[in-house]
């Protein structure tokens, strides 16, 4: 395609018919298809021939915790029913200014979930990978680690060093082998080398 | 404004009865309200005024001071406008919850008077650059029945009328001493004239259709809305357009010939009661508050 | 060995020549103490104390209560949250107490504890990273002593040093108070005393004894118990 | 709450006293004259922290200047951030996360370095509170005039000479590396290095008498 | 990935580039940032409306700085010194660390520096600002607005107030005695002579023992203490190192060093610009 | 009450312009020999526009606008969290704030924010909360900070285009973008973006005193965003007036969406 087209919001892209859809960063009025972002122009054709046109920016996404989206967030503040914590980015999109989350002693994993301690499972200054529950209350967004693959990432023993993962409920600092709980993110193959550091 | 949560489908009546010019309480689309007015009746004022527009209730005091004019402005005096609205108008006004609406309020008041030809403020100045009247105008927001701003704008307009402010003779003698002799007789005053004072007319676009004195319902529905403050002479001396929502150009103009036609009634239906409130004198017995 | 026992350090001093136990080559360091690269250096000003085998700790003289695990501490509850009460031990942060860590507290039967109640209680969970908690109940489920005081008597609060010397066993303050006349007291490791006499007058003169004693040495204190109970014994 | 006295044998330092713990409320006091300079320090914490002031994994340390007369002013506002970013690096902050620690400086008078006296006073306060500390540190304020020769101040006899430069330094007790300096006037490198060295002397006499306040006071509570 | 380490673990992230001595921006520990000052076309300032203004941007940081020229009588005390008040003013545009409101504790502490660093420079004479003895001088207020937070904003204000207070000029006013009346005579104007130019360099102190020149934002929140060294070329006008990590002498003679190189740096920078004929204010706004 | 939060002047101090005849005495006449007073010809001239996107690394998005000697600089910051919020709303939420910079006029204007600097906040959030998708980030807020540098005129509207090319660097959803004009009524003549002199024309005695109109302009969707004017005219002046507005918005939007597209250009080249 030749150089991709950049647009600019309110720029009508195409006529709305059955087969061109509106997709992520444009909308529709009055039969037609506008761009509401600066960016460049995507035409995907999905499997039933409908196209669909969105508009992508490159770098300054605009990124709100939507439902069911994985954040990594710092925990920030541990108490008994729930911990608060700060979320760092959304999926792969850091963000200029963190939004406050919360994760209920019942969120916190998926087995037993009335003898969770939170001592036992966060610690402030870990780094989580989460699932945002629900947008929350007018405070904080409410998240989840009750899955195989959310919870703790990156932790900081007493010592200082960072821990290194045993078990899914055990980490071990490698300076003085003192064994922490934490509930761990099992992580997938290739993310480990980056960890270990 | 105070908004008044409504469900989808009052909104939806409310829009359908503007759309064929019959509004729930009976008016048709550019009626106002039944509205009671009086003058004078607070005494430790130069002039005040309390208006009644169905449920919205204000009050309106004007205070003249003798003070030095502004630097850049040195021969001229100065209308000064100032809106509380008190919390017992609405909850949300406890604190500082009311300050948006009475700097908005404000700034509209400051916009209407702005121009030079609305109220002769070069008489206010005795002495250029050392001595003029200014006048303090506050309004006092008691009860929110919606259209605040046409009720506290033709406030405004009858306190104004209603303003004594004692003449002053200025005496100057060799030595710059200058001598101020303000005459106690509560009849030697002089007046304001009040005839090219604007007043403010808010249309509220419902729908494809615009209102005039919406009600508080009617403002809930309504995304944009244009004032205007319309002179007795058919002259337009500010607009704003206010509202989360836009307005197309064509509508804009429709609604200014509207806003003017409808304001320049009002401000003729105005002028008639001030001066036959002036004319009953001191018989009338001021109904106050008691109602 | 001796003249290192019983002198006085400042923050920053370093600490050389400790005396490892034969048996396991370690040093123990208690509060105030901090090692850096190996070398051991004072964190705390105050008298650096020794214990044998090898244990070496700093006795600061300090108000400030800074939650330690286990310790046995009066606080004040402050306020009802859900199924915890707060309650302010004098540290940073104010700890929660179950209604369920009472004797004989059930989901059903809750135990009666309002706002302002004084609570003698053991800290269950105290450390820098986490929300202390206190617990009124030992290991089997029994108060042992601990729970809401409701019997009067008259709280007030002392140096964290004077409680530990009053909980020294060589102390001999309580004895000699005691063999005066009969008293109830209960001591929070975070600087909070309280005491019941008799008559408030009692009550009275306790508390006041007890403050003086901060700075006097046994011989002291047993002259001034004599002093206390002539003084009570004439005015009647 | 003893007067402890010292002698000026320091060649120019003028008397320091000082009055341990005289303020009940407060978890540590000192009440703190360096000749005719008096700054009376109290200290709150580890206390509560307010949210929006929170650091994860250290004590905030807050501090606050309160002049003799008058509301703060950006001059104060200088002061309490020197001292706040000095004790932030003196203090052990990470034992005690999310908590504050708190210090009040009031100045009773001031005759010369008056900063300097503000640092002595809150470190006395610190170690009145027995907040637990990586060293101690000490400030003393130095007079370059005209013809270029430094005296401490505030001295005890105040020259008549007027004053082309003044430097406050401070240094710790571990290494006698320096702290933390401000200057105001002109002056030149060489001036600097000489007026360090003096203030380098003139600290031990400051440590060795925050040694005999605390031996005064704890020698009775044995 | 690099992005999740930064955000998460930034102090390691840094760790890594200096053990080989080099920034993550590629610079050298003792390298400022490019510098671009716009002192405005030959006749007018930068801010037509302003005496005197000068726009500095540091890399990232950018600072505006306007001096408005009032008149006032003096202070009994010193009937004949006018009044030079500085105000650094961190607006809510800068950064989101900053709210619209009351100058923030940071804002007046750059305030209170910049107007130590005048005073101890002198570099100007307050006596130069008297038009008439005990009844009327000049009131020069120096407004610094920064509109880009990147770090180092000491360096940038006190560069854009030298550079503005350099191409300052003020009408004259006439007061004749009898009348007592003032007049203002706009074709004339008088520009203000500068007896020195002091200019600052700060340093941040990494893991205390490494000096980083000119840090940037997240260098500055990273690093355990901050120096700040101000010169005239020939002494130091102020030397600022408010607490954190301790410093060894020859780190702090390094810095003193460091000062007096950027010093002829600045100066050169400032004699290059002063002629400049770049009509719009945009270049240095705009060229990233 | 003494402003402790900054170094403080004198009490009172008066501006120089006060002592200086020629100020005083404005003229009346807007055009002279057949140019306006700053050389443009006709009453319908724009100044030349200059505009760019994305210069303040901090901000989310930011734009600066020079209208010749008026000059704006806008930061767009968030979404981000609401501080103290109770009502819980899908909607997002815009906050403005217009500053001028004590230097921009030739009176010295003071740091406190006084009554205008609130009334042109408040046109700017009119004028930019109908373009923007509230819905597209629920539960957060959207700040716009704007500082004017140099007022020679007519800078709310540079405010309002310069926020929105800002809105649209920061990747924020909009249906639109807005550009804004402003006409000055002076007598007959309708004098387009008018300069800092032109705002101040003394009214010619016996003539209505004409009136100053802003108009925030949705070109492509042809919706009037924001509307405010004050003065004392007739109907049909006021509309002649807004109607030249509106075509002038027409081609400034050309110019804005042509930086847009080069600042979206760069940034893809370079990163």
């Amino acid at each position: 395609m030749a150089a991709p087209m950049v647009k600019v919001p309110g720029q009508r892209l195409a006529r709305k018919d059955e087969t061109t859809k509106p997709g992520t960063g444009t909308y529709e009025q009055n039969g037609f298809i506008y761009s509401s972002l600066a960016g460049c122009v995507q035409k995907e054709t999905s499997s039933d021939g409908s196209v669909q046109i969105s508009v992508i920016t490159d770098v300054q996404q605009t990124v709100v915790p939507s439902v069911e989206a994985i954040v990594t967030a710092r925990i920030t503040n541990v108490t008994p029913r729930f911990c608060k914590c700060s979320i760092l980015t959304v999926g792969k999109i850091p963000l200029k200014e963190p939004f406050r989350g919360m994760i209920r002693k019942e969120d916190v994993r998926a087995t037993e979930k009335d003898k969770v301690e939170t001592y036992k499972c966060f610690r402030p200054g870990d780094i989580v990978v989460a699932r945002v529950l629900s947008l929350g209350d007018s405070q904080s967004y409410l998240l989840t680690t009750a899955e195989n693959e959310l919870g703790v990432v990156i932790a900081t023993s007493e010592a200082g060093a960072s821990l290194v993962p045993i078990s899914w409920c055990k980490m071990q600092c490698p300076r003085t082998l003192a064994e922490e709980f934490r509930k761990v993110a099992r992580v997938q193959q290739e993310f480990l080398q980056y960890t270990d550091t | 404004m105070v908004d008044v949560n409504l469900s989808e489908a009052e909104k939806t009546f409310i829009v359908h009865g503007i759309q064929d010019n019959f509004r729930e309480d009976g008016r048709s689309n550019e009626e106002y309200r039944q509205m009671d007015l009086e003058t004078g009746l607070m005494s430790n004022t130069s002039g005040s005024a309390r208006l009644r527009l169905a449920n919205t209730e204000i009050l309106v005091g004007v205070k003249a001071e003798l003070e030095e004019p502004k630097p850049e402005k040195p021969d001229v005096g100065r209308l000064e406008f100032f809106v509380d609205c008190s919390a017992n108008a609405a909850p949300e006004f406890e604190g500082r919850g009311g300050e948006e609406l009475a700097t908005e309020m404000m700034n509209l008041l400051y916009r209407a008077y702005s121009a030079s030809t609305v109220l002769d403020v070069s008489s206010l100045c005795l002495q250029s650059g050392k001595l003029c009247w200014v006048l303090y105008v506050d309004v006092l927001l008691l009860e929110c029945g919606g259209n605040l701003f046409d009720a506290a704008s033709i406030a405004v307009k009858a306190a104004l009328f209603n303003t004594k402010i004692p003449s002053v003779k200025v005496r100057q003698e060799e030595g710059e001493e200058t001598e101020l002799e303000v005459s106690d007789d509560p009849y030697d005053v002089r007046r304001l004239d009040v005839s090219a004072a604007p007043t403010v007319l808010t249309l509220s676009k419902i729908g494809h259709n615009h209102i005039v004195d919406a009600s508080q319902k009617e403002e809930a529905c309504c995304l944009a809305r244009l004032m205007m403050a319309v002179t007795a002479s058919g002259s337009v001396t500010a607009t704003v357009k206010e509202g989360r929502g836009s307005l197309d150009p064509d509508s804009i103009t429709e609604m200014m010939q509207v806003g003017k036609r409808v304001g320049k009634a009002v401000n003729e239906k105005l002028l008639e009661t001030l001066k036959e409130e002036e004319q009953k004198g001191l018989k009338r017995k001021t109904v106050g508050f008691l109602r | 060995m001796a003249a290192h026992m019983d002198r006085i350090v400042l923050p920053g001093d370093k600490i050389s020549d400790l005396k490892e136990s034969e048996t396991s080559k370690k040093v123990v360091l208690g509060p105030g103490l901090r090692t850096e690269t190996e070398d051991v250096y004072a964190c705390k000003p105050g008298v650096l104390k020794f214990k044998e085998p090898n244990v070496y700790w700093i006795d600061t003289h300090q108000k400030r209560y800074v939650p330690v695990k286990g310790e046995h501490v009066i606080g004040i509850v402050t306020q009802k949250a859900g199924d915890i009460f707060r309650v302010d031990i004098g540290g940073s942060d104010q700890a929660s107490l179950s209604y369920l860590s009472f004797e004989g507290s059930t989901k059903r039967n809750r135990p009666d504890v309002k706002v302002g109640d004084i609570v003698y209680s053991r800290l269950l969970v105290a450390n820098k990273d986490m929300e202390p908690e206190v617990v009124c109940i030992d290991s089997h489920g029994r108060s042992s002593g601990m729970g809401v005081i409701r019997s009067g008597g008259f709280l007030f609060k002392t140096s964290l040093n004077l409680v530990r010397k009053m909980c020294n066993p060589q102390c001999v303050l309580m004895k000699s108070l005691g063999n005066k006349f009969p008293f109830e007291v209960m001591v929070g490791m975070n600087g909070r005393i309280w005491v019941k006499g008799r008559t408030n007058k009692e009550t009275v003169a306790l508390a006041n004894a007890v403050c003086a004693a901060e700075h006097m040495t046994n011989p002291q204190i047993k002259a001034m118990c004599h002093r206390l109970a002539d003084a009570l014994a004439g005015f009647e | 709450m003893e007067v402890m006295e010292t002698s000026t044998n320091s060649p120019c330092l003028a008397a320091l006293t000082c009055v341990l713990g005289d303020l009940s409320q407060a978890d540590g006091s000192a009440s703190f004259t360096h000749g005719n300079t008096s700054v009376l320090a109290a200290t709150y914490g580890p206390c509560e922290v307010r949210m929006s002031k929170e650091i994860l994994d250290q004590a905030t340390v807050e501090v606050v200047c309160k002049p003799r007369v008058g509301l703060p002013n950006c001059a104060d506002k200088y002061r309490e951030r020197h001292i706040r970013d000095l004790f932030q690096a003196t203090i052990l902050v990470n034992l005690h996360p999310r908590s504050s620690v708190m210090i009040v400086l009031q100045e009773r008078q001031d005759d010369g370095g008056l900063l300097a006296t503000s640092i002595n006073a809150a470190c006395l306060a610190l170690l009145d509170a027995g907040v637990s500390m990586k060293f101690l540190v000490a400030a003393v304020t130095a007079l370059i005039d005209k013809d270029g020769n430094i005296n401490l101040v505030p001295e005890e006899k105040p020259s008549d000479v007027e004053a082309s430069a003044s430097l406050t330094i401070v240094f710790n007790e571990k290494d006698l590396q320096v702290m933390g300096v401000t200057s105001s006037g002109k002056f030149s490198q060489e001036q600097y290095d000489r007026s360090v060295s003096l203030c380098r002397k003139a600290t031990e006499h400051v440590f060795k008498f925050y040694r005999e306040s605390m031996e005064r006071k704890l020698s009775k509570s044995v | 990935m690099a992005d999740e380490v930064r955000t998460a673990q930034p102090k390691e992230f840094y760790r890594k580039y200096l053990e080989q001595g080099v920034r993550p921006d590629n610079r050298e520990l003792g390298e400022f940032r490019p510098t671009v000052l716009d002192i405005g076309s030959k006749n007018g300032s930068c801010i037509s409306t302003a005496e005197g203004s000068a726009l500095i941007r540091l890399g990232n940081t950018i600072v505006i700085c306007g001096i408005k020229g009032e008149l006032a009588e003096p202070k009994t005390e010193t009937p004949t010194e006018g009044y030079l008040v500085p105000n650094v003013e961190l607006s809510a545009v800068c950064s989101p660390q900053f709210r619209p409101g009351p100058p923030s504790e940071q804002a007046q502490v750059l305030s209170q520096f910049v107007a130590n660093v005048l005073k101890n420079s002198q570099c100007v004479e307050l006596e130069d600002l008297c038009i008439a003895p005990g009844k009327m001088v000049w009131v020069l207020y120096a407004d610094l607005i920064c509109l880009d937070y990147d770090g180092n904003v000491a360096d940038a204000c006190v560069l854009a107030l030298t550079a503005a207070l350099s191409n300052t000029s003020l009408p004259v006013v006439r007061v004749d005695e009898e009348t007592g009346k003032t007049e203002t005579d706009f074709k004339e104007e008088k520009k203000i002579q500068l007896t020195c130019t002091p200019i600052s360099a700060t340093s941040a102190i990494f893991e205390d023992n490494v000096l980083l020149v000119d840090p940037t934002r997240q260098e500055e929140e990273l690093s355990t203490g901050l120096v700040t060294v101000v010169t005239d070329g020939k002494n130091i006008c102020s030397l600022e190192k408010p607490g954190g990590s301790p410093l060894k002498d020859q780190q702090m003679r390094l810095c003193i060093e460091r000062a007096f190189q950027r010093h002829t740096e600045a100066c050169n920078l400032i004699t290059q610009s002063q002629g400049s004929t770049l009509s719009t204010l945009t270049s240095p706004l705009v060229d990233r | 009450m003494p402003d402790t939060r900054r170094i403080t002047g004198p009490e009172e101090t008066q501006s120089p312009f006060a002592f200086c005849p020629q100020f005083l005495a404005q003229s009346a006449e807007a055009f002279s020999d057949g140019k306006r007073r700053d050389g443009r010809k006709a009453e319908a001239d724009h100044r030349p526009v200059f505009l760019k996107a994305g210069l303040i690394s901090q901000a989310k998005g930011s734009a600066f606008a020079e209208l010749d000697k008026t000059k704006v600089v806008c930061a767009v910051y968030g979404p981000h969290e609401v501080a103290r919020r109770e009502d819980f709303s899908m909607q997002g939420q815009i906050s403005c704030e217009v500053k001028f910079a004590p230097f921009s006029c030739r009176v010295r204007r003071q740091h406190v924010q006084d009554g205008r600097e609130k009334d042109l906040s408040t046109q700017l959030l009119e004028a930019l909360e109908p373009a923007v998708r509230l819905d597209s980030f629920p539960k957060s807020q959207v700040d716009v900070f704007v500082t004017v540098l140099e007022n020679d005129g007519s800078a709310l509207s540079a405010a309002i285009t310069c926020a929105s090319l800002a809105l649209a660097d920061a990747g924020i959803e909009m249906y639109d973008l807005v550009v804004a004009c402003t006409a000055r009524i002076h007598g007959t003549s309708i004098l387009v973006d008018p300069s800092f002199s032109e705002e101040n024309l003394k009214t010619v005695s016996g003539e209505k005193p004409g009136g100053q109109v802003t108009l925030g302009f949705m070109p492509s969707l042809r919706q009037v965003s924001a509307l405010c004017y004050h003065g004392d005219t007739d109907l049909d002046v006021l509309s002649q007036a807004t109607q030249r507005c509106q075509d002038t918005c027409h081609k400034l939007y050309q110019v804005v969406q042509d930086t847009l597209v080069k600042s979206v250009e760069q940034r893809m080249n370079n990163s």
